[in-house]
């Protein structure tokens, strides 16, 4: 079947530019559908724009970004760069798309592919994120990997000692994050070999809570940064970050394996910060679910559990990828073809009621 | 998250005319501080301080020993502001900051209860007939000090520098918990901010160190330290202070509290006794200082009138780095004579001439 | 003839030095021994094993045959020299360069058939000799032509030595054959040699030159080798003597004392250590490499502690090395400064129970196998046999285990444990699931009751009639584990049990020549990787078509076997157990099927 | 001088401090048996174990206090071993711990 059968508002507009809004689009232009992104930031990728290499096999990001785009440059799909839609108004069986008070555009289905902001680090105080140039979040640590930050230390210090804080605002009730991130431990391990490979004499530590490496060589990675990086894993979380000696930061924890406080100076501490809602909780909730805020995670909650995403009591309305929950990049990418399904089969059945 | 606002952090001190009550622990132990303090407050920098003879201890340290009860201590309280009141002054000096936490204590539970304001007037009226009114200014020594930093700092010929180096000496605050921690806002910076001493060290042109266990606990906690059972809880304190500071080499200690400027000094020498373990490089110890000592010290006063000798860490060391002449041999003048010499400790390190 | 002079000197000195000891207290026994009997047998050993080579002739005919001609050739030529210049000169003693050179000196000698007969003996010992040469030869170039996988390493002194031994006798040959083909005569081989190629005149001047050369390369040889492998030939000799006289090699290690110093130094490195030794291709830790490194004193420290002392290579060697005993004193010299704690063991007190038919001690790897003990125990209740579970609540270890990290001298406490545990009751005999505990409670407990493993004591039930069982159509392959095969040398009782009861299928590797496991004892820091490829080496061999099931005989083993296995992997008395079951066909093959599933 | 009897003590500091450089008889044991590292405290080793029933010898718990520095005390503990291997044949990591526990014995002063 080709796009024209359908109803004249069968236009997808797809809200977010990162892998998960990419890999929507391609899949419903793919299936014969027209449609649109619309992009806040000047250019495509998302939190992928950030990333230096990805786990579990160390691929360049910035290749899969430029596959990526280059998909969609190839099928033409029309972009909205520079828009960010902050208000949703249902017209019709459709959608009218506003930023502010400004009209963006009409759309038969919205697709939510906004993503997952990061933690704000400075919500935990005591880790002194934001106070002490030393203090990074693992996204910086990204950008000190791709050369768009220095070293939080001296180009002097061979043997840096550093320290990686797992479950930063996750699983955290009192910061309204009651879910695991479930990217932070191997994105922790990930990064502290990296840290290893690039200071071979470096002393590098991982606090956590539990070690979640539910993907495939995710456990063995872990275990490789043991053996063969000398990480070490320290099974208890930082109670704060104060300054040390010179330049350095003065780290104090539990070791809950031998019930015992432990303290370190650090050269870096770098904070796991988890994955939360991209839209702020309030602005969501009125925004896309017309409603008055409650405090809690607020990823945008999908129909059932067989539904991949069509969104909780709205009509046309979908979501794709990691403003779902968090997710790793296979996952986006599955779920986004899944997610074009069901706005085909969507379509369809508009175009039923139609002819009847 | 509330900003945080500087100004919440300051604090009102009147430029003059205050009613001063000594610490019973540091006129013990270190005679020759508030002397020294009055001396410059009245002659350096010609304020009106009036003391009366007549007032007692405030029997804090009793008071948090379950000794004496709530009632009495209020009563005591109040017959120090009724000696206030009668000589005409409004603004209260503290010189110790048990004192001062108890002033701050028993004023906000007049504040929030005045029945019991009421039954303390009566009290005091039955016991002494007197009667009070209450400050309007309750002010801490290091307080004032801090207030007239920049005044004294002008006065003083010596800076908190190493003569010969030039360079800055490191310094190591230590508020007094019940300071900064009991009524935050009573005093300057609280215990997130403590800028009362560092102000003044950083003033004198010294640098300030801020060790992972600054705000931790001298060890003092009174009962701990007054039963000989619980006194290892008190050394242990201690022990991790110097333990944190210890990494940063600090050539001072600057405590605003008479018993924190006794515990910080004094148990230098037991743990040295204890574990042979000294925290500086040369094994004499950390020499400690309050503040008064301190803006006697940069004014030029004589270390021994001062009565720097009462210190169990010796200030010699400091003294020779900051460049203040002294007379060596009158340290000990005024005991009677060499024979009365105090004994060596085994492994702290002192010299006699 | 100065390096004969030479090595005879080093010989002597280091001969002393190793026996330092005995001299200060020489035992009355060895002295006694000295002069019996067993000096005799001593001698026909060293004729048996130094020049016949029969041992390695059993395992390898060609390469017994390449030891045998040259060790044989060279001594018929030794001693045939010897006559010959007694014979034709008259007088018996003389310079060794004379009988050596003789033919140099003495190119023509009459003496009738006499002198033409110790002329061809003198030539079919130089013929046997040459032939071992170019089998040696050949075996450098290709192993497999002498029907073996790996040959050892030679370090640098070592190829050294082997140029000049592989130049003594061709050169010889040579030399020999120019002088009888300038002054005639000669036997069949250097005669005839000499008359066809070396007549003409031109070549006379090369007959000096070419003894020199010969001479020169035979000084050369013995002056490198007391330093090289080849000090094996005489220090093998004194090594057999040695033994025969009742010397015994000590538990800690020593290399440069009494009896251990010889067994290193008599390592002739024939590699057939190498060829039967589990470790995949050829791995530092195996034995020739081993005995190599105590020689120079360095690395042994790692090849000791990483490999699996499965005994495959004492039992290959020609020369009896106590190989096991030098790798656990090596360990017990690494980890001299562990000493074990266990006053914390509790006392055991005298139980007073009824007489029982079997104590049951199923050890501290036998707690992780309960199916073994349960279908043990049915079996017992089959045979009608009463019992006591000794380590039902918990088992404390035999001692084996310190035994093979060399730490021996620690277990005392346990044995003593153990022995308390055991001598309390009351039994006809002790039975053990565990070959670990089996080899111990043999060797070192010095118990009055006789001690089985589990397999040898359901063979007895088996023979009595107490059980019985019929052929059944599984077949199986059976790994026999190295402390009950090798070690307690048993290996008819798990066979004719399996048997009993289906088709034991035969392997390209079993009994003395099986492989390890992978995960003994011994191995103290093998690595996981190494442990898991040798483990995977032994299945290939037990994995063999038509099993339906692999089984053994040890919680180890079958531990680790079942890791790695694609087959289910069980124990004899598992197997035994389900196949007792009643004797309706349908139900014999349901209990088959469930031994594989299980 | 005889040092005073004050009649009391300070209690000493719990905390570990990671920064302190690991002992070098400690850097002997992991460089000898690298395995160790790959230890993750999944406490079978301390499940499993004989002398653990009556003495506190966890192997796991070695491992986390060797780099601690209280070399003597991980040795003391580490002598309570019977080397029966139980430990080695359940450990899902795969770590030497009969030549690990040898290593450590052997850090304890000798015995006298």
């Amino acid at each position: 079947m080709n796009a024209s059968e359908y109803l004249p508002n069968d236009e997808v507009a797809i809200i977010g530019g990162g892998p998960a809004g990419m890999q929507t689009a391609l899949a419903l232009s793919e299936r014969g559908f027209s449609v649109r992104i619309y992009e806040q930031k000047e250019q495509l990728g998302g939190h992928l724009k950030g990333w230096h290499h990805l786990f579990p096999h160390g691929v360049a990001a910035s290749d899969l970004l430029g596959q990526l785009k280059e998909q969609v440059l190839a099928r033409a799909v029309p972009l909205h760069l520079g828009q960010s839609v902050d208000r949703l108004q249902k017209v019709g069986a459709g959608w009218a798309l506003w930023q502010g008070e400004r009209p963006l555009g009409r759309a038969g289905v919205v697709v939510l592919a906004n993503g997952f902001a990061l933690f704000d680090a400075r919500r935990k105080e005591e880790y002194g994120y934001g106070l002490y140039p030393s203090v990074l979040t693992a996204a910086d640590l990204e950008a000190v990997f791709r050369k768009e930050q220095p070293w939080p230390f001296g180009s002097d210090r061979m043997a840096p000692q550093v320290g990686f804080v797992h479950c930063v605002g996750s699983r955290d009730l009192k910061c309204g994050s009651p879910h695991c991130s479930k990217l932070c431990c191997v994105t922790a391990v990930k990064q502290a070999m990296a840290v290893k490979s690039l200071f071979p004499e470096a002393q590098v530590y991982c606090f956590y809570m539990d070690l979640r490496m539910h993907g495939l060589e995710y456990e063995e990675l872990y275990r490789k940064a043991q053996v063969d990086y000398g990480v070490r894993f320290i099974r208890g979380r930082l109670s704060e970050a104060a300054p040390g000696q010179g330049k350095r930061l003065h780290v104090k924890a539990e070791d809950t394996l031998q019930g015992r406080p432990l303290h370190l100076q650090l050269d870096m501490l770098v904070l796991m910060s988890g994955m939360v809602p991209a839209f702020l909780l309030e602005q969501q909730e009125r925004a896309v679910f017309l409603k008055e805020p409650v405090f809690g995670s607020g990823f945008v909650p999908v129909q059932g559990l067989l539904a991949a995403g069509s969104v909780v009591q709205q009509e046309g309305l979908f979501a794709s990828g990691a403003c779902k929950g968090p997710a790793t990049l296979p996952e986006v990418f599955a779920d986004a073809s899944a997610v074009a399904r069901e706005v085909e089969q969507y379509l369809k059945s508009l175009k039923a009621v139609g002819h009847a | 998250m509330t900003p945080l606002l500087w100004k919440d952090y300051q604090k009102e001190v009147p430029d003059n005319h205050y009613f001063f009550v000594r610490s019973c622990i540091r006129q013990t132990f270190f005679p020759g501080a508030e002397a020294a303090l009055l001396d410059i407050l009245r002659n350096s920098l010609g304020l009106d301080v009036f003391e009366d003879r007549r007032h007692t201890t405030c029997t804090g340290i009793a008071y948090h020993c379950d000794l004496v009860p709530l009632e009495t201590i209020m009563t005591v309280i109040a017959r120090q502001l009724s000696l206030m009141t009668e000589a005409g002054y409004r603004h209260l000096l503290v010189s110790c900051v048990t004192s001062f936490g108890i002033y701050l204590e028993m004023l906000d539970m007049w504040q929030h209860h005045p029945e019991m304001l009421e039954q303390t007037r009566e009290a005091l009226w039955k016991s002494t007939r007197r009667s009070f009114e209450l400050p309007v200014a309750l002010v801490h020594t290091s307080d004032l000090v801090y207030h007239l930093r920049k005044p004294i700092a002008d006065r003083s010929p010596h800076r908190l520098v190493d003569k010969s180096t030039q360079r800055a000496l490191r310094v190591v605050d230590h508020v007094g918990c019940h300071y900064a921690k009991i009524f935050p806002a009573g005093g300057f910076g609280g215990a997130e901010f403590p800028s009362v001493l560092s102000g003044l060290a950083e003033t004198f042109g010294g640098e300030m160190v801020d060790y992972p266990e600054r705000r931790h606990c001298c060890g003092f906690g009174f009962r701990h330290y007054l039963l000989q059972e619980n006194r290892g809880y008190s050394l242990s304190n201690s022990r991790i202070k110097f333990e944190s500071m210890e990494a940063f080499a600090p050539d001072l200690i600057l405590t605003n509290c008479p018993g924190c400027n006794m515990f910080l000094d004094r148990w230098q020498y037991t743990l040295a006794e204890m574990s042979g373990k000294t925290y500086d490089r040369e094994g004499k110890g950390i020499p400690v200082l309050s503040h008064e000592e301190l803006a006697a010290l940069m004014l030029g006063r004589d270390p021994w009138t001062l009565g720097l000798q009462m210190h169990q860490v010796q200030l010699e060391p400091l003294l020779d780095k900051i460049g203040i002449a002294y007379q060596a041999r009158q340290k000990y003048s005024m005991l009677a004579g060499a024979a009365s010499l105090p004994g060596e400790p085994s492994v702290l390190k002192v010299s006699f001439q | 003839m100065l390096g004969f002079m030479f090595a005879l000197v080093v010989l002597l000195l280091r001969y002393l030095w190793w026996l330092r000891s005995l001299w200060r207290r020489p035992s009355s026994r060895l002295l006694s021994r000295m002069f019996s009997k067993h000096s005799l047998l001593a001698v026909r050993e060293i004729f048996a094993e130094g020049l016949l080579h029969l041992r390695i002739y059993k395992r390898n005919r060609r390469l017994g045959f390449m030891h045998m001609s040259l060790a044989l050739g060279w001594f018929m030529m030794i001693v045939g020299g010897k006559f010959e210049t007694w014979f034709h000169s008259g007088q018996f003693l003389h310079g060794t360069w004379y009988a050596v050179f003789f033919r140099y000196f003495e190119p023509q000698t009459a003496g009738g058939w006499a002198g033409r007969f110790w002329l061809h003996y003198m030539d079919l010992g130089l013929l046997l000799v040459l032939t071992g040469l170019t089998l040696a030869i050949m075996k450098r170039i290709r192993k497999r032509i002498l029907g073996i996988h790996s040959s050892t390493r030679h370090t640098l002194v070592n190829r050294v030595a082997l140029t000049f031994l592989w130049m003594i006798f061709p050169l010889r040959l040579v030399a020999e054959a120019l002088t009888f083909g300038q002054h005639g005569g000669g036997g069949f081989l250097t005669g005839s040699l000499g008359r066809c190629c070396f007549s003409s005149g031109m070549l006379a001047g090369l007959e000096l030159p070419l003894w020199w050369a010969y001479s020169l390369s035979l000084g050369a040889f013995f002056v490198v080798l007391p330093f090289s492998r080849y000090l094996h030939i005489p220090t093998e000799m004194a090594l057999i003597f040695l033994r025969h006289w009742g010397l015994r090699a000590a538990e800690d290690l020593q290399p440069e004392k009494a009896l251990q110093a010889f067994e290193i130094h008599a390592c002739s490195a024939c590699g057939l250590c190498l060829d039967v030794c589990p470790a995949i291709k050829d791995h530092p830790f195996q034995s020739a490499y081993f005995l190599r490194a105590l020689r120079s004193g360095k690395g042994w420290e790692s090849l000791a502690s990483t490999c699996l002392s499965c005994g495959a290579c004492e039992e290959a060697c020609p020369i009896n090395l106590g190989l096991e005993k030098l790798r656990t004193a090596a360990r017990g010299k690494i980890h001299e400064k562990h000493h074990a704690v266990y006053s914390y063991l509790p006392t055991v007190a005298p139980v007073e129970t009824s007489r029982v038919d079997v104590l049951l001690f199923t050890g501290c790897m036998g707690r992780m196998k309960p199916a073994t003990t349960k279908a043990l125990k049915d079996l017992f209740e089959e045979a009608g046999l009463t019992w006591v579970h000794l380590d039902e609540q918990e088992s404390i270890c035999c001692g084996r285990p310190l035994a093979l990290a060399g730490r021996a001298s620690e277990a005392g406490a346990l044995r003593e444990f153990n022995r308390n545990l055991i001598q309390g009751q009351q039994a006809r005999m002790l039975v053990t699931t565990c070959p670990i505990c089996l080899k111990q409670f043999r060797d070192d407990y010095g118990l009055e009751l006789p001690v089985y493993h589990h397999s040898e004591m359901l063979w007895y039930c088996l023979r009595a009639g107490r059980l019985k069982r019929e052929k059944g159509t599984a077949c199986f392959s059976y790994h026999d584990p190295c402390e009950l095969g090798r070690k307690s040398a048993c290996y008819q009782a798990p066979r004719e049990l399996l048997q009993s009861c289906g088709t034991l299928l035969p392997l390209e590797r079993e009994q003395a020549d099986a492989l390890c496991c992978g995960n003994s004892l011994g191995a103290l820091s093998l690595s996981l990787s190494e442990r898991q490829a040798l483990t995977s080496r032994t299945l290939k061999v037990l994995e063999v078509p038509g099993a339906a099931c692999v089984v053994t005989a040890c919680p180890l083993c079958q531990h680790n076997l079942a890791r790695q296995s694609r087959l289910p992997v069980r124990d004899l008395a598992e197997v035994l157990a389900v196949t007792g079951l009643p004797e309706q066909h349908g139900q014999r093959t349901a209990a088959l099927a469930a031994v594989q599933e299980l | 001088m005889p040092k005073p009897d004050f009649g009391f003590a300070f209690a000493p500091n719990r905390a570990l401090d990671l920064s302190a450089p690991l002992l070098p008889e400690v850097q002997v044991v992991l460089e000898a048996e690298p395995s160790i590292r790959a230890c993750m405290a999944c406490g079978q080793c301390a499940a499993v174990c004989t002398a653990g029933a009556f003495t506190p010898l966890a192997f796991y718990r070695l491992v986390l206090e060797l780099r601690g520095g209280d070399v003597a005390a991980v040795g003391e503990r580490a002598r309570h071993c019977m080397l029966c291997g139980k430990c080695q044949m359940t450990c899902p990591r795969g770590v030497n711990i009969r030549n690990a526990v040898l290593l450590m014995a052997a850090l304890a002063p000798p015995k006298p």
